[in-house]
């Protein structure tokens, strides 16, 4: 059994309003040093079987079709090492 | 001498009027405190209402446990000062680990509005004591994270320890052991999803004033003190 | 042909030209560009709203009336109550759970610039059939928008409607509707007076939201959006809304606020020309001093950005303190980039280089203006000459109630409907499942005088029937929105509407439009209720084929007192049951 | 500057809905060989300055205190290679 990470994040132009509200609360909370933050989603889907060419194929096209919303997200698929 | 009631405003709290409004009926006062000052302004009890506070951004209540105002209201909470959260005040109380456990995305994974009813289960609180134990309730719940969980533990002694305050009859949103909202070891501090502040007039929000009676049980608990 | 890519005819060009007796800079092309586009301009719909004023019955409610952010009311004992409906059809289509949050936001915002606390939203929402595809992509994504936004905001929803037909597949419809409440002497225009005032941008910063949206988007048929020009879908931040409305009700009980303007479409180009239209005449703006989210941005995309949660107000130097400390408290950043001056020119700077120098009422008031022609649809007899006369009369009649009790149209709509806060602030008298929504106003607003005031709101609309006949569709649209608030024991007193329809340069999509305001103008007469304010969304269309014409009406009432409502439904047994009208 | 990533995801032993949904959707969009998805959060952490061992201290405290309940989620703090 494999496991794929597929993670999901807004396109960099897009208005991260989650991400702006940690970072300006850092450092009201003693935190300081950090310029931004966004915040995304990051799925792991199991595989039953191995993590081959076919198998990436298709979780490309589930993270293309389901997981992310490409008209504001981008994604990246990897195989956890 | 009246009982003075703290309602806490955060930004993004909504349901800050509402509660006033339910503590004034009941005969307390309401006294606004502002999560930017350190200041408890000496009252009695505090009420944590609901809303969005900081957006619900991150995690319901994540951010605003760091608030000034919280640094002076968990110490006295866990010196005996009676508190109710409800709906995001619930949340808060978690997150700041006033209370066990935590309050996830509905099962349902829908925000979900409705006249909810539920079971009084633990009426030796400062909130509930009005209230028969068993007695039947309808309040309106409101959240799209209300789903309680804890670990088995934890779940073991809330219900060994008569700590589950109300019960969902009906669970809207996948709470283990229904768990509509839960008390501390001491009492004192007790988190609801539903919200009693909506239940308090017949002219306006659900079609029962059942939320009456955690007003008039803190209001009894201070004045008989 | 840069101004043709931004949605400009070569006529509408040289009139610039014309005007600034030159070519337009990059950034006044921009300006113009996207305020004489029909989302901006009503250039093709103008003519034909003229009459909802020049027909307007007497009526002495009335204290702003259309061509401001929103009308406004005035419901006794002082208290004025504001109200708009605006569609966000197109990005809703796009990315619909932002489309329709950003709905709400803008019309939110609409409300605010009057001066007046929001109190309430509506959704009047029209999508595909329930069984077709893209349904299932659609609806639940505006439902949660409108319901994670408004929600957040602290709004209560109080009443909606939710139809479904194929012809709006490729092209859902999602109207939303604010109310707002305001004491009648604190009404706030969208004007910049007093040369030396400041002029202070405040709430999100500025990205590359929407940029070219209101004209790309809104003003011209879909398909023709490549998919390259689209612009960046704006995302709504509805905690910043939630502090702009606190820190703007703070700042207006703090009395430093002269002029206020929302951005919606056409961001930082609609407000500055529109505030400085309306007051002295003159403004200066330096573009560098706007806050950016993205700092590549060049001035002609600032000025086109349609970034949400922004506003813009006109403050007296010697309040500028204040007004800055009080949106501190909120936390909400405000920035001076300009001060009203006394020259009649709105004048930009960028990297100390003028950018812009135009008369602002050029951009702001004095647009285009279409004749569109127009003719009754070649199939219009024939449609109108199929009655139901032709169809089988069904015979177990049992089986067509329950078939019909069942159909998408008519089932409950509790699916949407739970996942709307109807409760919140605790003034909701009446929401779903009434027919109108009631909200008591005597609580609303820490220390005002007590009232046993309340107002109702409804808001309908029937394609279909509009389909058949534009006029008379439009007209039972108002009759039923006027008996829904009728019904609750309100007064109906003003009526905003939201227009959505094909696009004009279709004579037969005119000619519905035309009829539709020809009948909404004579309704409103009729029964003694104006028109307050409203908006016309154009070019809802799949390629050629126009989804039905569709005028959402929305009317607002006054009730004397809130605790004599009459709710939907049979109270008790045994109470006698009368038929009215006929 | 320097990114550091963080990844915060349920324990194993809390129930996620909305992995379940994406799961129970799969073999109705034509996805099979899937065991099993877990949703989780990614948080992109940008430092002003490197990502050295104190940054890195603090952004590990940022995650045990804010970014992730550790009553009901893990997290993982590592710098973007
Ligand atoms: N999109 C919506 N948003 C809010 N409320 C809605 C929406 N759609 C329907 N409702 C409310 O649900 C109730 C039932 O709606 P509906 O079945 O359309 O009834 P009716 O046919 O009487 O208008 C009404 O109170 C209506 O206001």
């Amino acid at each position: 059994m494999a496991r794929v990470i597929v993670d999901v994040m807004l396109k960099p132009e897009i208005l991260d309003p989650q991400g702006q509200a940690i970072a300006r609360a850092l450092p009201r909370l003693g935190f300081s040093g950090v310029a931004a933050v966004r915040q995304g989603k990051r799925f792991e889907v199991d595989l039953e079987g191995p993590a081959d060419e076919a198998a990436l194929a298709d979780v490309r096209k589930m993270a293309e079709t389901l997981l992310a919303n490409t008209v504001i997200e981008d994604y990246t698929v990897r195989v956890e090492p | 001498m009246s009982a003075r009631v703290g309602v806490v405003t955060f930004p993004g709290t909504l349901d800050d009027q509402d509660a006033a409004r339910a503590i004034r009926l009941s005969g307390a006062e309401a006294v606004p405190l502002w999560h930017a000052d350190h200041d408890l302004k000496g009252v009695d009890a505090v009420f944590l209402p609901g809303g969005f506070s900081y957006g619900d951004y991150l995690r319901c209540g994540a951010i605003s446990r760091f608030a000034p105002l919280m640094r002076e209201l968990v110490p006295a909470a866990r010196e005996g000062l009676p508190v109710l959260g409800t709906c995001n005040g619930f949340q808060i109380l978690c997150e700041a680990h006033l209370l066990p456990g935590a309050l996830t995305r509905n099962a349902s994974l829908h925000y979900v509005c409705r006249d909810q009813r539920l079971r009084v289960e633990s009426t030796g609180t400062p909130w509930t004591n009005s209230f028969e134990p068993g007695q039947e309730v309808v309040l309106p719940i409101k959240h799209g994270e209300g789903r309680y969980v804890a670990d088995a533990e934890t779940l073991a002694a809330l219900e060994a320890d008569n700590r589950v305050v109300v019960r969902y009859l009906g669970n809207p949103n996948g709470s283990l052991n229904d768990i509509a909202g839960i008390r501390n070891e001491a009492g004192n501090v007790v988190g609801l999803m539903p919200h009693p502040e909506h239940a308090v007039e017949n002219l306006v929000g659900a079609p029962s004033t059942d939320g009456l009676g955690f007003f008039t049980s803190i209001l009894k608990k201070l004045v008989n003190a | 042909m840069p101004f043709a890519e931004l949605g400009m005819k070569q006529e509408e060009y040289d009139r610039v030209k014309e005007i600034l007796g030159r070519r337009p800079t990059g950034s006044e092309l921009a300006i113009y560009s996207v305020m004489w586009s029909e989302h901006c301009s009503y250039k093709s719909s103008k003519v034909h709203l003229r009459q909802f004023a020049t027909k307007a019955p007497k009526s002495d409610a009335l204290l702003v009336g259309m061509g401001e952010n929103a009308g406004v009311v005035d419901i006794g004992d002082g208290w004025a109550a504001t109200f708009k409906i605006e569609s966000h059809n197109h990005p809703s289509y796009v990315e619909p759970h932002q489309g329709a949050a950003t709905g709400v936001g803008g019309i939110v915002r609409d409300i605010m610039s009057m001066g007046a606390r929001p109190i309430a939203v509506m959704d009047a929402l029209r999508f595909g059939g329930a069984d077709q595809n893209d349904t299932r992509r659609v609806l639940p994504g505006v439902v949660e928008g409108i319901s994670s936004y408004g929600n957040c905001l602290g709004l209560p929803n109080i009443g909606g409607e939710v139809v479904f037909d194929p012809c709006y597949i490729g092209n859902p419809l999602v109207n939303a509707l604010c109310v707002g409440l305001l004491r009648k002497d604190q009404i706030k225009l969208a004007t910049a007076p007093g040369p030396g005032n400041k002029v202070v941008l405040f709430g999100a910063s500025t990205g590359p939201d929407g940029i070219g949206g209101a004209s790309v988007l809104a003003s011209a048929t879909f398909e023709d959006e490549s998919h390259a020009k689209r612009p960046a879908v704006q995302v709504g931040d509805p905690f910043m809304e939630k502090l702009l409305i606190e820190c703007c009700l703070e700042l207006y009980a703090a009395d430093v606020v002269v002029g206020i303007q929302d951005l919606g479409a056409a961001g930082v180009s609609c407000a500055t020309t529109e505030l400085a239209a309306k007051g002295t005449g003159g403004m200066h703006v330096d573009l560098n001093l706007v806050p950016l989210r993205d700092p590549s941005l060049k001035p002609e995309e600032i000025l086109m950005s349609e970034s949400q949660e922004r506003m813009m107000a006109v403050v007296r130097p010697s309040d500028i303190s204040a007004f800055m400390a009080i949106c501190q408290k909120w936390d909400v950043p405000a920035t001076v980039i300009g001060e009203v001056t006394d020259t009649g020119r709105l004048v930009m700077t960028w990297d100390g280089e003028t950018i812009v120098d135009i008369p602002p009422g050029t951009a702001a008031d004095d647009g285009p203006v279409y004749e569109r022609p127009f003719h009754e649809p070649a199939g219009q007899p024939a449609l109108n000459a199929d009655t139901p006369d032709r169809l089988e009369r069904p015979a177990d009649l049992r089986a067509t109630l329950l078939e019909l009790l069942g159909s998408p149209n008519l089932a409950s709509k509790e699916w949407v409907t739970s996942q709307y806060d109807r409760y919140v602030r605790s003034n909701t008298v009446l929401a779903q499942p009434a027919d109108a929504g009631m909200l008591r106003i005597s609580e609303i607003m820490a220390g005002a005088e007590p009232t046993t005031r309340g107002i109702a709101l409804a808001t309908d609309g029937n394609g279909r029937y509009a389909r058949l006949d534009p006029y008379a569709g439009a007209q039972l649209a108002l009759a039923e929105a006027y008996r829904n608030v009728a019904v609750t024991g309100a007064r109906p007193l003003a009526v905003t509407n939201c227009l959505n329809f094909g696009s004009p340069e279709d004579p037969e999509v005119m000619w519905q439009f035309a009829e539709a305001t020809r009948g909404l103008a004579d309704a409103c007469r009729t029964l003694g209720v104006p028109v307050t304010g409203g908006n016309v969304s154009f070019y809802n269309q799949t390629g050629s084929i126009p989804i039905h014409p569709t005028p959402v009406v929305g009317v607002l009432g006054v009730i004397d007192d809130v605790a004599k409502r009459v709710a939907t439904g049979f109270v008790a047994e045994g109470l006698r049951i009368a038929l009215l009208g006929e």
